[in-house]
This record gives C-alpha cells, structure tokens and sequence, in this order.
C-alpha cells in the first residue's frame, strides 16, 4: 500500500490522538465501564491501522520494528501471568486478588449499592487490563502491519 | 413472542454461515461464513442474560452510573454478567482465529493462484 | 516384593489370559525348532559363484536396482480386486474443505435424526 | 495448603509463563532457549507424575482459581482433578518432553524457532488445561487455545502450498467444531444456569435441549479426535506438519477424545443409567461403535495406498483412534461389569499405546525425512543399511502398532478383542482383521524403506543425530515394559482411570460438596 493523498494524511493526522486518548481511556476505566484491556487495546490498534492507511504499510514497516512489537506483545502477557503467579505468592491462590483491601494501589472496596464510580478500587484487575491492553495493542497491530505488508511487496504482484 | 426472536436469529445465522461454508467456493466467503455462525452463537449467550426477565426484561449490568430507582428497588433485574463474559472471550478467540484464517487465505493465494475451494486440493485421497 | 508378583501375574481378559513371560518361552522354543530344522540344511555351496545366483527361466539377472518393486505397486493384486471400495474411497476424499463441513453436518443430522425419532418412544 | 494443593493450577500455569517468556529468552541465546524449554517441560512432567500418584492414592481434587473459598457458584474457574483427567496428562506431557527433546536436531536447519517454542509450549498448556478443567466453558477456551497453536504450527512450512491448505482445512473444521461446542455449552448454561461439569452432571434432565446438546457434542469432540467419516482433515494436517509438531498434535488430538469420555461418563453418565433413557443410550453406544468400525475399515483401507510416509501414518492413526472408540463403545453398552469392564479398560489403555505407538513411527519418519529430505516412499530405500538404530526402532514400532506380542498395541487389542467378541462376534472379527491388514502396511513400509537395494542417490546417508535417537529409544523402552509387563500398568495406571470414569458419582459428590 502506497501513502494516500495530503487530504487523507493530515486528516489522520488530527484524529489520531484522539483515538489514542480514547483507547487508553477505554483501557484504564476497565474495571468501572464497558471495556478493558482487549477492547481499549483493540481501539488504539486501530488508530495505528489508520496510520498504515494513510501513510503506506512500508512507510510504518520502516520506522516500527516488528521485533519491538513482538517484545511488547510478550511483556504484556508475561505480566499477565506474573500478576496472577503474585496472586499465588502472597496470598496463597493463583489469580488471587491480593491488592483488594490494601492500602497500596487501587485498594479501596466500592460502597455497597452505589452507583459513583471509584478509580481507585478492583485491586489487580486495571493491572492485568494494562497488561492485556499491551499485549491487544502490540498484537493486533503487528498483525495488520504484517498484513498490509506481505500484500504490496514486489513478490505478490506478479 | 417478541422475545423468542434473538433465538430465531441466532438458528438462522448459523444456517446461514453453514450454507455459506457448503456452497461458497471463495475461501473469503468461507471464512465470512465462519464468522457468521460464530456471530450467531455469540448472540445465542448474551440473549440467553435477559431470558430471566420476561416482558419486562432485565437492565445492562454496568453498575456505574446505573439508574438509581432500579438499584434502589429491583438490583436483581440486572443481568448477572456471565453471559457478558462469556461473550468476550468468545469475541477475542474469534478474531485470533479469524486474523489466522485471513493470513492463512492470504499464503494460499500466493501458492495456487486461485481462492476457488475446489481447485485447492492438492491433498487428497 | 509386591511389584514383583504383578509383574509375574497373568493378564485376565474376561475369557482368557495373556502372559508374555510364557509367551517369550513359547517363541524360544520356536525358534530353536527353526534352527533345528535349518541345520539340516546343505552347507558346502560356495560363495559368489554361479550356485548362489537366482534362475529366472534363463533370463539373464537385471541389476537390483532395476528389480526393486515400488511401494505403490506393492499390493497391486489386493487393490485391483477391491477396486470398487477404493473408488468409493477416493470419490469420499476429495480435498475439498466444504466437504469436510459437509460430512460434519450429515454425521450431526443423522445421530439427531435417529435420536429424537427412535429416541422419542422410550 | 500443601504444596500439592496447588500443582493443578501450576500445571497449566508454568507451561504458559514460560510460552510468554520464550521470546524474550530467544533474543538471548538459541541454546539457551531450548534448554530452558526442556527444563519448563521437565518441571511441568515432575508436577504431573506427584499428582498423579496423590490422585490415583487419594481420590479427585479439586482448584478454585482467584479465590480460597466460593462465593458465588457459577462464576469461579474450578480444576477437577479425577483418574482420567491426570491419565490423559501424563500422555501428554510425555509426548510434549519427548517431542521437544526431538525438536532440538529436527527443527535446528529451521527459522523462526522462538514463535515454534512459544506455540509449542501453548499447545502443551491447552493440552493440559483441557484435561484438568471442570468448567465446560472453560474446556471451549483451551479446546479454541488448541486449535489456534496447532493450525500456527501445521503451517509451519509456510513456504510449502500444501501445509497452508492442510492449516486452512484444520482451522476450518476446528472452528466450526468448537463453535458447536460453545453452542452447546450456551444450552447447558440456559437451562441450569451453571457452567460446572459437575454440577450439570448432577442436575442434568435429559431433556430435548440436552439430547441437542449431547449430538453437538460428541460430534463436534468426535470429528476433533478423528472419527469417520469426519477423519478428512487429520491425514492432511498430520502429513503436512513437521513430525516433532504431528507428535505432540497426537496428544492435542486425544485431549478431544478426552472430552468426548468426560461429556460421556461424567456429565451424560447419570442419564445414560436411568432406566428411562435406555433407548436413548442404547442409539448412542451403538453410533459410537458403528462409527468406530467405520473408522477402523476407512483408516486401514486408505493406508494401504498412500505413498506418503507421513500421510500412510497418519491414516494408521485415523485407524487407531477406532479401536480406542470401539473399546468405549463396548464399554458403555454394560458400564463397569463384565466384559464392558474389559473393554473399557482395554480402550483406556489403547489411548496411551496409540499415543506412543503411533508417536513412535512419526519419529521414525521424521527421521527419515531428516536424513533422505524425501517423504515418498517410492523413492527411498535400502535404509537399514545406513540407519541401523532406527530400522531397529521401526521394527518395534511395527509390532506395536499392528497388535503383535510383546508389545503393548498387543495387550489392549487384546482386551478390546475379548471383550467385543462376547457383544458380537462379528465386530471383533472385522477388528481384527483390520489389525491383520494394518500389519500388511507396515510391512510394505518398512520394505520399501528399509529394506531392498541400496538407491545410488541414498548412499552417503547418515544415522540422526544423538536427540532424536534419546526421544526414539524412550519410547521404544516404554513400548517394551508395557508389553512385557502389562499387569503393572494397568492396575496401577489404567484401573484408577476406568474407575474415575465409571465412578463418577464420587466426582461429582466431591466436587458438588466444594460447590455448595
């Protein structure tokens, strides 16, 4: 896929970081509203398929390795798996929410019956929704990329 | 009545992406067809939330800013999220297997020129 | 010691036993009955000469590489005279994915089928 | 809390932190990599053989996945840990060892080895999240798991047209299986509103929704284990793969056929005993065994023309899985007395020799393929000239796959034989005769690649190198002491998995009194 006309280009270029701030929006407020790490990560993976629209898949396979990316995409779910292996150490279960009832992070328990929405509770849930979002992220964008990619080399034009 | 309709739809969407699997030979409308059923039976779990309810049906359970005469006087109206849950790791097993399947379309065409069903067999007997 | 008497215990099958140590005793007198009999055989032949070479009906004897017969010609007999089965066979393998979907879904009609009609009486 | 109170969540669990962890370590070092692979595979196996042995001395367990205690029923994660569930565990983290030892030389010429061992170990997580899981719709995750890494490494050979249409067809029939399967857990959870094996199982109705829910299943779990006329895809997918991958997708396989034992037992095994639903069962014992036999003609028929080493093997193997399935078939038509109690041992016991025997002769053509790169028995021959250890090793594996003393395919053909001939006669003779022309197959085999001239172009073959003749030769020595000494295995290993199956009351007893 070649980069598409200037109009395209700074179109997109305005949206973007409001899907970026969407997405991350979507992720973090996993645990209060509709949402979490896949859907918000899948949202900000689309921001970036924007970008392999508009600017041409080579245009991104030159400037993101895929390498970093598959990086990215094992940090995410080795800290997935390592919150729930903590779970197991500290508190005895694995996938145990041990940060609910601390004083830590995200420790308060919600009032029963109320409807306000607290951040600051869930215990490791916004965690593994941030590692999961990473993962999505990484994942389905490194999937596109790879995609668009293979399709406009040289090799398949024949 | 009304009520059985979210079932009607989730039998004939998944006939509906057996006929595409059976009669299409595009390996595209295959993979649609796939997605189809899965669709349908995605459908399937989450209406099966609400089948609790009757006429009235049951209320979304997000719990955050919900409104507050059914927190107050009916908070069993809201649908236990299981279904919802249930849904989403469907939904997110879905698209792995439909990115693989695309990819997979993709490495076919490369090698036999062609995305008709019929003509890719090189395996066989 | 207890491992010992279940590894000499005989298998019971219902309607018959199964042990390999009587087995293995069974075979080693096989085949010392074999090596009885072959040593009454000839044994001053000699080696490399023309007794050792086979008789084709007075051919002369192809090289062996030529002689060797393919893995798919190895039971060509067999396969000619179940002809039928095999083109029933091919005619089911045929590659093509929607069949495959296709005998799922006659499999699944079929059990469903016999299930809630037969199934229905008792 | 033991320490063995927790090895059924580690079990699944240390096998997926390492598949996460594997990329990262590759960008180390690719010895290091492999190595770290063996170890995690190592400390998996080690974690499985304790619980076994707890298992098998102690009765099932169970894990509860978040929390210590149950809050709300329906929606904790539960492990239920029976006989059979650790049975098939232990095939299957032995075929995953093994196969991964084999990997070390088979796979070294390959690239992109770090995606292999990822995917390699997930598969192994599926495996075993699918045999110890209680919740059903958690066994569609693992099943849906399985599907995706094998399909990933089917297509492994991505430069080769026939391993992506092979992948295509796998992904094909694995999706619309498990689609059917999440269908009729949806029919489960309206009607009882729980997802728990157990609990189903203790308020199952048998009812019209779960008559559907019974077809769905046994089909969909059916034409995942291989069953005829729903075999078409295992020939294509297990001749494409590379072998050390078509070895551990033999146990992926039997953890399908696993469901298929665990919705039959356990969930519909309160129902089937009901004197009100005796036709009803009767239809299904009788589908089962007429598909087995199916399956037994349709996979030895078809092995006979192939002329692809792998593919003539992985027909044997279409064939194998009928003999495991007429061992059930019979099995269920009189549950835990008499002969149904033979052959149902005999067909539990067959799944762990199918395993290896078949396993077996995958890596011998694997080894070959290594050491002629040519997979077409028409042009390979006069090995055993050059590859003595492992003529040797395709000799046992010949024997053990068609049925001969003293090996162990021997022993539960034999039990499965038995028992089926005091049901009807005319079963048993057909299996066995189907033994007999497996047999004729093999020995075609091995004299068109052992045996004959030596072809000029095979002449400077070499023997493979030390790690696959390690995972060969283990195997062989497994397949002799079962032979030899089969009493042993089975009333230490095989009669605590038929009891788990025919005793499933005490499962779900055990699990409902940590439910409620």
């Amino acid at each position: 896929m070649s980069e598409m006309s200037k109009i395209v280009r700074t179109i997109s270029n305005i949206i973007f970081p409001f899907i970026m701030i969407f997405g991350l929006y979507v992720i973090a407020h996993g645990h209060l509203t509709p949402g979490g790490g896949f859907q918000g990560g899948a949202v900000v993976a689309s921001g970036c398929v924007l970008l392999i629209v508009a600017y041409g898949s080579i245009w991104v396979f030159d400037r993101i390795g895929i390498g970093k990316l598959s990086v990215f995409e094992s940090t995410g779910a080795v800290g997935f798996i390592g919150l729930a292996f903590l779970g197991l150490i500290l508190a005895g279960v694995f996938f145990k929410n041990f940060l609910v009832g601390s004083n830590i992070i995200f420790g308060n328990i919600p009032q029963t019956l109320s409807t306000d929405s607290n951040f600051n509770t869930a215990g490791v849930l916004p965690l593994m929704n941030f590692a999961v979002g990473v993962k999505v992220i990484a994942g389905l964008f490194v999937i596109v990329l790879v995609m668009a990619y293979a399709s406009c080399s040289k090799e398949w034009k024949k | 009545m009304i009520f059985n309709i979210p079932f009607i739809a989730v039998v004939a969407m998944i006939f509906i992406g057996l006929y595409a699997l059976l009669f299409k030979r595009n390996l595209v409308k295959m993979v649609i067809g796939i997605i189809i059923i899965e669709s349908g039976v995605n459908l399937f779990l989450i209406s099966l939330g609400y089948r609790w309810f009757g006429e009235n049906g049951g209320v979304v359970p997000i719990f955050t800013n919900a409104p507050s005469e059914v927190v107050n006087n009916a908070p069993q109206s809201m649908v236990l999220p299981v279904p919802q849950a249930l849904t989403l790791t469907s939904i997110v097993i879905g698209v792995a297997v439909l990115a693989l399947m695309l990819t997979l379309v993709m490495h076919i065409y490369r090698h036999y020129g062609t995305l008709d069903v019929r003509k890719i067999r090189r395996l066989k007997e | 010691m207890e491992i010992i008497d279940q590894l000499i215990e005989t298998l019971q099958t219902g309607s018959g036993f199964w042990s390999p140590i009587i087995w293995i005793l069974i075979i080693m007198i096989a085949f010392l009955l074999i090596y009885v009999i072959r040593s009454f055989g000839k044994k001053q032949y000699k080696e490399k000469t023309g007794q050792t070479q086979s008789f084709l009906s007075g051919n002369p004897e192809y090289e062996k590489e030529q002689m060797r017969i393919k893995s798919s010609n190895v039971y060509w007999g067999f396969t000619e005279a179940m002809k039928w089965v095999y083109d029933l066979l091919r005619k089911m393998h045929n590659g093509n994915a929607s069949d495959y979907v296709l005998w799922f879904v006659i499999v699944m009609s079929i059990l469903s089928v016999v299930l809630f009609l037969v199934g229905a009486v008792g | 809390m033991n320490f063995l109170d927790y090895t059924p969540a580690l079990i699944v669990a240390i096998p997926l932190f390492g598949a996460f962890l594997t990329p990262i370590i590759s960008k180390v070092n690719e010895k290091i990599r492999n190595i770290f692979v063996i170890i995690i595979l190592l400390i998996t196996a080690g974690l499985v053989f304790l619980l076994t042995q707890d298992v098998f001395a102690n009765g099932p367990r169970t894990y509860i996945f978040g929390d210590a205690n149950l809050t709300i029923p329906v929606v904790r994660i539960l492990f239920e840990v029976d006989g059979i569930s650790m049975f098939m565990a232990i095939i299957s983290i032995t075929l995953a060892l093994l196969g991964a030892i084999y990997s070390w030389s088979f796979m070294k010429e390959n690239d992109g080895l770090d995606k292999y061992y990822t995917l390699v170990l997930l598969l192994v997580t599926s495996m075993l999240g699918m045999e110890l899981t209680g919740d059903m719709f958690n066994f569609f995750v693992f099943l849906e798991i399985s599907c995706i890494t094998s399909c990933a490494l089917i297509a492994f050979y991505i430069n080769k047209g026939e391993s992506l249409e092979a992948a295509f067809k796998y992904i094909v029939i694995s999706a619309i299986g498990a689609l059917f399967v999440l269908f009729a857990v949806g029919l489960f959870y309206a009607q009882y509103n729980a997802l728990n094996m157990a609990t189903i199982a203790s308020v199952l109705q048998f009812g019209f929704l779960d008559k559907i829910a019974l077809v769905l299943l046994i089909v969909a779990l059916g034409m995942k284990a291989g069953l005829a006329p729903m075999h078409m895809w295992l020939p294509d997918s297990y001749g494409e793969a590379p072998v050390s991958v078509t070895f551990i997708l033999v146990a992926a396989t039997q953890a399908s056929l696993y469901g298929v034992l665990r919705i039959l037992f356990t969930v519909y095994g309160n129902a089937f005993t009901n004197i009100a639903s005796v036709i009803s069962s009767a239809i299904i014992h009788w589908f089962i065994i007429g598909l087995a036999l199916a399956t037994i003609l349709i996979g030895v028929i078809m092995a006979l023309i192939q002329t692809d080493f792998k593919r003539l093997i992985a027909f044997a193997a279409v064939a194998e899985i009928g003999y495991i399935f007429l061992g059930i078939g019979v099995g269920l038509t009189s549950l835990g007395v008499g002969y149904g109690k033979t052959a149902l041992e005999g067909g539990v016991f067959h799944i762990m020799n199918d395993a290896f025997d078949i396993g077996l002769l995958f890596l011998i053509a694997g080894a070959v393929y290594y050491a002629t790169k040519e997979t077409s028995l028409n042009k390979i021959g006069g090995l055993a000239r050059n590859m003595k250890y492992t003529a040797v090793f395709f000799i046992v594996g010949l024997f053990a796959v068609s049925g001969l003393p003293p090996f162990n395919g021997f022993v539960s053909k034999l039990l499965i034989y038995e028992s089926t001939y005091q049901l009807n006669p005319i079963i048993a003779i057909i299996a066995i005769l189907a033994s007999i022309l497996l047999l004729a197959v093999f020995v075609k085999v091995f004299y068109s690649v052992f045996m004959g001239p030596e072809l000029p172009n095979l002449k400077d073959v070499k023997e493979v190198p030390k790690s696959m003749l390690v995972a060969m030769g283990a195997i062989v020595v497994i397949i002799i002491i079962f032979g030899l000494f089969p009493n042993l295995i089975i009333n230490n290993v095989v009669q605590p998995a038929t009891n788990a199956l025919v005793n499933s009351s005490s499962y779900i007893s055990k699990v409902i009194s940590v439910v409620m």
